[in-house]
């Protein structure tokens, strides 16, 4: 069962995220974009890892997106197609793309993984406790930094957007 | 005895010309001619006091004794090395009597002659530096010394033919001058090399000793079938022909005439010229042991056609100073052949006496004939033929010491080229029968043209002049007595008793035979001359409208000059000089600013790279991380 | 305080000084007063030279050695043997001479001068070095100010042959440097010690056959190119074209010694078997830039490239000699050195002079300038005379040195080079007068220059001090032979 | 861990989008969808870090802990850089990059 349901979201982040890199028209490329969002929380779920793919959801889904959408209508028509990239270049690009992908896949396969055999589900309150816990191992100063930062990039945001008016 | 006196005698004119040369401005006209004139008489005094003393005690059991003093100069390696001294031997005590005498006449003339002119004190210095080195060239005790003066009067000639440093023509004459002795002195200098690296001195006594390692050993080293010290003798006498005009290097002496008339008298007529015959004699004994004498033959020729060469062209020039020109190549010709054709021992020697005999006459009679030439020059202002004539009433004194040289050159009887002429046939006719009859026949050509000259200048049309002609002052006609003189005198002098190739003196006598031929072809000349010339006729047109092409060759000096202009001109200049010229710019210069362009058009062909499109630099970020990832996991397997 | 470091620290403080002053009027004095005390030192060094000689038997003397940077061994290293002396003699001469001729040097003197002395401070500091580092920075030293020089106070294409000169001699020394490390490393081999830049300790040591024959010509041309070896030639004409007079004659004069001498002290010195393998090749080089230079002479019209010809062949007579292995060649080549560098500074000078007034260097516009210009006519004559050779004057000296030194090879190869070298005399003959020909004598060319102001006091003053020399060397050659034939032996032992 | 699929598969399918989401960022012209192949990348990446958490070291939860601090640093950057792009279309009108070369030369 879950097997087939991991496949068929792999399926679904494939396609969509493809979808998503080459579609003209630019609203349609971001709702693909939510779609491989929402099957990689899907994911999330299915490695019992339920908070981060609320995260996911939430941030991604819900904020990242809508951010995305609202600039997109600020800056575009709704059906603007987007300028055809030269053949040239794609094909350089999914080169790349192709060669990269398959060494890093080359590697992985020849990588020999042991699989933990303890096996247990991530807990929220484990992961709360490690965030926020100041003695060995925990990531209580990572997140101070992640919070200041996000205020900082809040402000700058701001302030960027801002920007000068036009008429001075 | 002690000789070291001598040294003064170069010393003297050195110390003129520092002083003439850097006070040029500020010593006025007077003085300094009188300095010249002065320093100039204490060297004759000296060198008359020098001959006395040498001829008359110089000898120890009948053979006249060197007496050198040097010091050394130079190092070059342990054996090679430049001194600098005088060698007292019977050539350079003659030479020292030709040289100051003549100087000391030219400086006394120069004083009338150069009266006014704005550089008489720059003329004086330069006279005074060209006796320095003249001096210093005779005296001279090794070759390298000889080299050292030798460009030294090379550059004092070119200074005074370029004396009028204005005229284009004498510009380039200096320059002409310089450049094609300095070519032959190429020669010059590789001979000394190869003498300096095969025998290991440049002493003339080793080199010259006939029991000494150099001349015994002279086959030790061969190139292309010569031994190479034959090539070096040759080489150096390539100097020789440089400086006296012979073929094919004379095309600088004609037009050394545009120089002041003084200078043409005391270096291109009498000093100067005759230090190429002085070189040869000087390396006598080498040019006559080595390779049997080989070289000698190249000079024996060499001379014998140059005399000729010049006499035919001396027929047909207006110019007064450029006949006398080829005439001085002409019987430097004969100094030459003279040596060529002369032995080392006893009456052998004839041909090297004779030389001497004839350069020393020569140089009296032809400084004479300059001079002469010059007071008409100075009377009339003018160079050439056609505005002469009838001068014999004016210029009663130039006219009769003109005659006087001009019957001595001629070799009439009892005037002293008559001697030395006749010394020089004999030696001819003893030794190669073909260079005698064509110095015979040069002895009557050199009569003809000289008394062409005679009569063009003192007979023949009476012209009308712009302003009377008038006899030069006492400053120019004593010098010209004093060397009429001597172009008689000088002939009773016994050659024979004081020079000689072995420096034993022997007897000659004057062959009566060949002396009366070689007398009769003189005055067939001067009648041929006179009967042409005494009066004004149209003979000499005619004749030279019958020799037509012939006539034309010989008045363009067949050429010569034209030839050397093409070779110069088109082909050193042309082919070589201006190729290089380009290919220096285009292609050496254009390489290496090829490179700088390749790397300027390089760095704007990858300036692209940089294009500010922050995915290309993307692209190339992880195109080469994936590039290393792919030789990291080669490496790993591998 | 030791004798030679007060070299570089004269200038140094010369510099500061001139820092302080204003105007013209002062910095020219500055600079005067710096440079003559320095000329002061250079004589004084060279009587107290053949005192310590005497008493001392060591390739250099007055050697003194101050560590510098530790971890790589590398010394501030001086010292001189008969040769340094006689550079850095000519050296000071020819600065104060050009101090004269800029006398009047109207567009930021300051900045002048000091460049000009910063230039003089690399090439006293060169001179003097015996660590191949300290050399090279010294070296640096010297080169840049050019760029300055040229480039600001030059005149015609001026950035563009600034240029073209740093560049091609950056580029030298971008070979050179290669060269040196090449030598650096090498230099503990069999000895086991810490690498050393020390010259003479690396002559003690014999760096292996292939790692000569790989460096030898990396050294060779590095150095080379600065002498104006053929075909990298080509930056000294356009670059002396350019440059203003006082720094033509330092840069013909001195810098371009450098390059020989460099090629004497380092490559031939600690490369010997590579100079040996190589030799042939580069005397082809040589001898080819000897004629070719005297050739391309022949056909230039601007005064300027004459004389940047004849440098070439000058210059190329030089590394001819060194490359002839043979003592009198090498003193002829020293000789040459010397003589050439004060003579075309003369040149230079006398170039400058005539162009100050005339504004043209055109072969071809000028004529008859003696009868305007007595003096600076008079020296032109003489300078030329002297340029092709004439007895009495320093080059003859040279060049019989270096002709009869180069005949001593008794194969047809060097003999046929030798006579192809000996040759260029006459080319030479050629160009000098008829250049001298052409501007000195002659009719006047044109009206304008019958009032011509005549040669100053302190151009006088410049001249004469650069011929002093030249006669002194050409009538008593006999001092310096034997003072640089010792000099020259340990240097040649290694080559035998 | 999820029943009858090993790691690899989870890695190939991050790889797979990790890769498309370079595609995307060499080839699209918008500065938008630029950062949408952003968002694809590190998607990827925190999938990763999630996996090998909980696949290869279960007991640790250092990974888990990654994958938030990335989300949270991509959300700060897509609003940073969405200001930028914001910003950008105030000055030049455009958001295409080739109208955003002023890094050029």
């Amino acid at each position: 069962m879950e097997t087939i349901l991991f496949y068929i979201l792999s399926a679904l982040i494939v396609v969509f995220s493809i979808a998503s890199v080459s579609s003209r028209k630019i609203l349609r490329a971001v709702t693909y974009l939510l779609f491989v969002l929402i099957a990689i929380s899907g994911i999330y779920f299915l490695v019992d890892y339920s908070f981060l793919g609320a995260v996911q959801l939430t941030v991604y889904g819900g904020g990242v997106i809508v951010l995305i959408i609202f600039s997109v209508l600020l800056v575009h028509h709704i059906e603007l197609e987007l300028e055809v990239t030269p053949i040239k270049r794609k094909i350089i690009a999914g080169l790349i793309s192709v060669v990269g992908l398959g060494i890093t896949l080359w590697a992985i396969y020849t990588f020999p993984f042991t699989n933990a055999t303890n096996y247990k589900s991530i807990e929220v309150a484990d992961i709360g406790r490690k965030l926020l816990g100041y003695g060995d191992g925990g990531f209580i100063l990572p997140f101070e930094v992640i919070s200041v930062l996000l205020l900082a990039v809040m402000v700058g945001a701001i302030v960027i957007a801002k920007g000068k008016k036009l008429n001075e | 005895m002690d000789f070291s006196y001598t040294i003064l005698i170069p010393l003297i004119p050195l110390a003129l010309f520092v002083i003439l040369g850097i006070f040029s401005k500020k010593i006025p006209a007077s003085i300094s001619g009188w300095m010249g004139s002065i320093g100039l008489g204490v060297t004759f005094v000296l060198s008359y006091y020098a001959a006395y003393q040498y001829y008359l005690n110089g000898k120890v059991n009948g053979v006249y004794q060197p007496f050198i003093y040097k010091y050394n100069w130079m190092n070059f390696t342990d054996k090679l090395h430049i001194d600098m001294g005088v060698l007292i031997d019977p050539i350079s005590v003659m030479m020292l009597v030709v040289v100051s005498t003549i100087s000391f006449m030219v400086h006394l003339y120069s004083r009338g002659y150069m009266k006014g002119d704005d550089g008489y004190t720059r003329f004086f210095a330069y006279l005074a530096l060209f006796s320095f080195s003249m001096f210093g060239l005779v005296l001279a005790t090794n070759l390298f010394q000889i080299y050292i003066f030798w460009e030294l009067v090379g550059a004092s000639s070119f200074l005074l033919i370029g004396y009028y440093y204005t005229k284009p023509s004498a510009v380039s004459a200096a320059k002409k001058a310089f450049i094609v002795t300095r070519f032959a002195d190429f020669g010059f200098l590789v001979g000394i090399l190869i003498i300096g690296y095969y025998t290991g001195t440049w002493d003339f006594q080793e080199l010259n000793n006939p029991e000494g390692s150099v001349i015994t050993n002279w086959a030790s080293t061969s190139f292309m079938g010569l031994s190479v010290l034959t090539w070096a003798l040759i080489l150096i006498f390539m100097g020789g022909a440089g400086k006296s005009a012979m073929l094919p290097f004379h095309i600088w002496l004609p037009d050394a005439m545009e120089g002041p008339t003084p200078v043409s008298a005391l270096i291109h007529a009498a000093t100067m010229v005759v230090a190429g015959v002085y070189l040869v004699a000087r390396l006598f004994p080498m040019y006559y042991f080595i390779e049997d004498g080989f070289a000698l033959q190249v000079v024996a020729y060499v001379g014998a056609i140059s005399s000729l060469f010049a006499a035919i062209i001396a027929l047909t020039q207006n110019d007064i100073k450029r006949v006398l020109a080829f005439s001085t190549m002409s019987q430097i010709g004969y100094m030459m052949l003279a040596l060529g054709v002369s032995g080392y021992h006893g009456h052998d020697g004839l041909g090297f006496m004779a030389s001497m005999f004839h350069l020393f006459t020569h140089a009296m009679f032809k400084g004479l004939l300059f001079l002469a030439a010059g007071s008409v020059i100075h009377a009339i202002h003018s160079n050439y033929l056609q505005d002469m004539g009838g001068l014999r009433k004016y210029m009663p004194i130039t006219h009769i010491t003109f005659l006087i040289a001009a019957l001595s050159i001629s070799g009439v009887p009892f005037f002293a080229g008559f001697f030395s002429k006749d010394e020089i046939l004999t030696a001819a006719y003893e030794n190669n029968i073909l260079i005698y009859i064509s110095s015979v026949f040069v002895a009557g050509l050199t009569a003809f043209y000289m008394f062409r000259l005679y009569f063009g200048i003192f007979w023949g049309k009476d012209k009308e002049y712009e302003h009377t002609p008038h006899e030069s002052p006492m400053s120019m006609t004593i010098p010209m007595m004093f060397l009429a003189f001597m172009s008689i005198a000088g002939g009773y002098i016994h050659f024979s008793k004081y020079i000689s190739p072995d420096h034993m003196p022997f007897e000659a006598h004057l062959n009566y035979y060949l002396a009366a031929i070689a007398s009769t072809v003189g005055l067939i000349g001067i009648v041929l001359a006179f009967i042409f010339y005494k009066k004004e006729n149209n003979l000499s047109e005619r004749f030279s409208h019958a020799f037509g092409i012939f006539y034309k060759w010989t008045y363009n000096k067949f050429y010569f000059d034209e030839i050397y202009l093409f070779v110069t001109k088109k082909i050193i200049f042309g082919l070589v000089a201006k190729p290089s010229a380009w290919f220096d710019k285009n292609v050496v210069d254009a390489s290496m600013i090829g490179i700088g362009n390749v790397t300027e058009s390089f760095s704007y062909k990858i300036k692209g790279m940089q294009s500010g499109k922050f995915q290309d630099y993307a692209m190339g970020f992880i195109s080469g991380g994936v590039v290393i990832a792919i030789v990291v996991f080669y490496l790993w397997i591998n | 305080m030791d004798i030679l470091s007060l070299f570089v620290i004269v200038p140094i403080i010369t510099v500061i000084a001139l820092g302080f002053s204003k105007g013209l009027k002062q910095s020219r004095i500055v600079a005067l007063a710096g440079m003559l005390v320095q000329l002061g030192m250079s004589i004084n060094l060279i009587f107290a030279y053949l005192k310590e000689r005497a008493v001392n038997d060591d390739i250099m003397v007055f050697v003194k050695d101050i560590m510098w940077f530790e971890q790589f061994n590398i010394h501030y290293s001086v010292g001189v043997d008969a040769i340094s002396v006689v550079m850095i003699a000519l050296t000071a001469v020819i600065v104060v001479a050009g101090i004269f001729i800029s006398w009047m040097v109207d567009d930021l003197p300051k900045e002048f001068f000091i460049s000009l002395i910063i230039l003089s401070t690399g090439v006293f500091g060169f001179f003097i070095s015996l660590d191949l580092f300290t050399m090279f920075v010294f070296y640096e030293i010297a080169v840049i100010p050019m760029y300055l020089l040229i480039g600001i106070w030059g005149s015609g294409p001026r950035e563009n042959s600034a240029m073209k000169l740093t560049l091609m001699l950056m580029g030298a020394s971008a070979v050179l440097s290669v060269g040196i490390f090449g030598i650096y490393f090498n230099s503990n081999i069999g000895t086991d010690g810490p690498l050393t830049f020390n010259i003479l300790e690396i002559a003690q040591v014999n760096i292996p056959e292939a790692a000569q024959n790989l460096f030898f010509p990396m050294v060779f041309i590095g150095f080379a190119t600065l002498g104006a070896l053929f075909p990298f030639h080509t930056w000294s004409p356009s670059g002396h074209a350019s440059a203003p007079t006082a720094v033509s004659m330092l840069h013909a004069g001195v810098l371009m010694k450098l390059g020989g001498y460099g090629v004497f002290r380092v490559a031939m010195y600690l490369l010997p078997i590579g100079a040996i393998n190589w030799s042939d090749f580069f005397l082809v080089l040589a001898s080819i830039g000897v004629v070719y230079g005297a050739l391309g002479a022949i056909m230039q019209k601007d005064l300027k490239y004459i004389n940047a010809y004849a440098s070439v062949s000058h210059l190329g007579l030089v590394l001819f000699a060194l490359l002839m292995f043979n003592k009198t060649a090498w003193n002829g080549a020293i000789i040459q050195s010397l003589s050439h560098g004060l003579l075309t500074a003369m040149f230079f000078a006398l170039i400058g002079m005539v162009y100050g007034r005339t504004h043209t260097r055109d072969v071809a516009k000028l004529g008859g300038i003696m009868k305007v210009l007595p003096f600076i006519g008079a020296i032109y004559v003489i300078t030329g005379l002297a340029y092709l050779g004439l007895p009495g004057f320093s080059g003859f000296v040279a060049e019989m040195n270096i002709f009869v030194g180069s005949f001593q090879h008794d194969d047809t190869f060097h003999r046929i080079l030798t006579i192809l070298a000996v040759s260029s005399i006459v080319v030479t003959a050629v160009y000098i007068l008829r250049m001298v020909g052409k501007i000195m004598m002659g009719p006047l060319s044109n009206p304008e220059y019958a009032n011509l102001p005549k040669a100053t006091w302190y151009e006088k003053v410049g001249l004469v001090m650069l011929l002093i020399p030249v006669v002194i060397i050409g009538v008593m050659p006999f001092g310096l032979g034997e003072m640089l034939k010792e000099s020259i032996e340990p240097f040649l032992e290694r080559l035998l | 861990m999820i029943e009858g699929i090993s790691i690899y598969e989870i890695l190939t399918l991050s790889s797979i989008v990790f890769f498309v989401g370079v595609y995307g960022f060499f080839t699209r012209e918008n500065l938008i969808t630029v950062l949408m192949s952003i968002e694809l990348i590190l998607n990827a990446s925190a999938l990763n870090f999630v996996i090998i958490n909980t696949y290869l070291y279960p007991d640790f939860l250092q990974g888990a802990v990654f994958s938030i601090f990335i989300i949270a640093m991509a959300a700060a950057e897509t609003a940073l850089a969405i200001a930028i792009i914001i910003n950008l279309y105030k000055l030049v009108a455009s958001v295409e990059v080739k109208d955003t070369e002023k890094l050029k030369y």
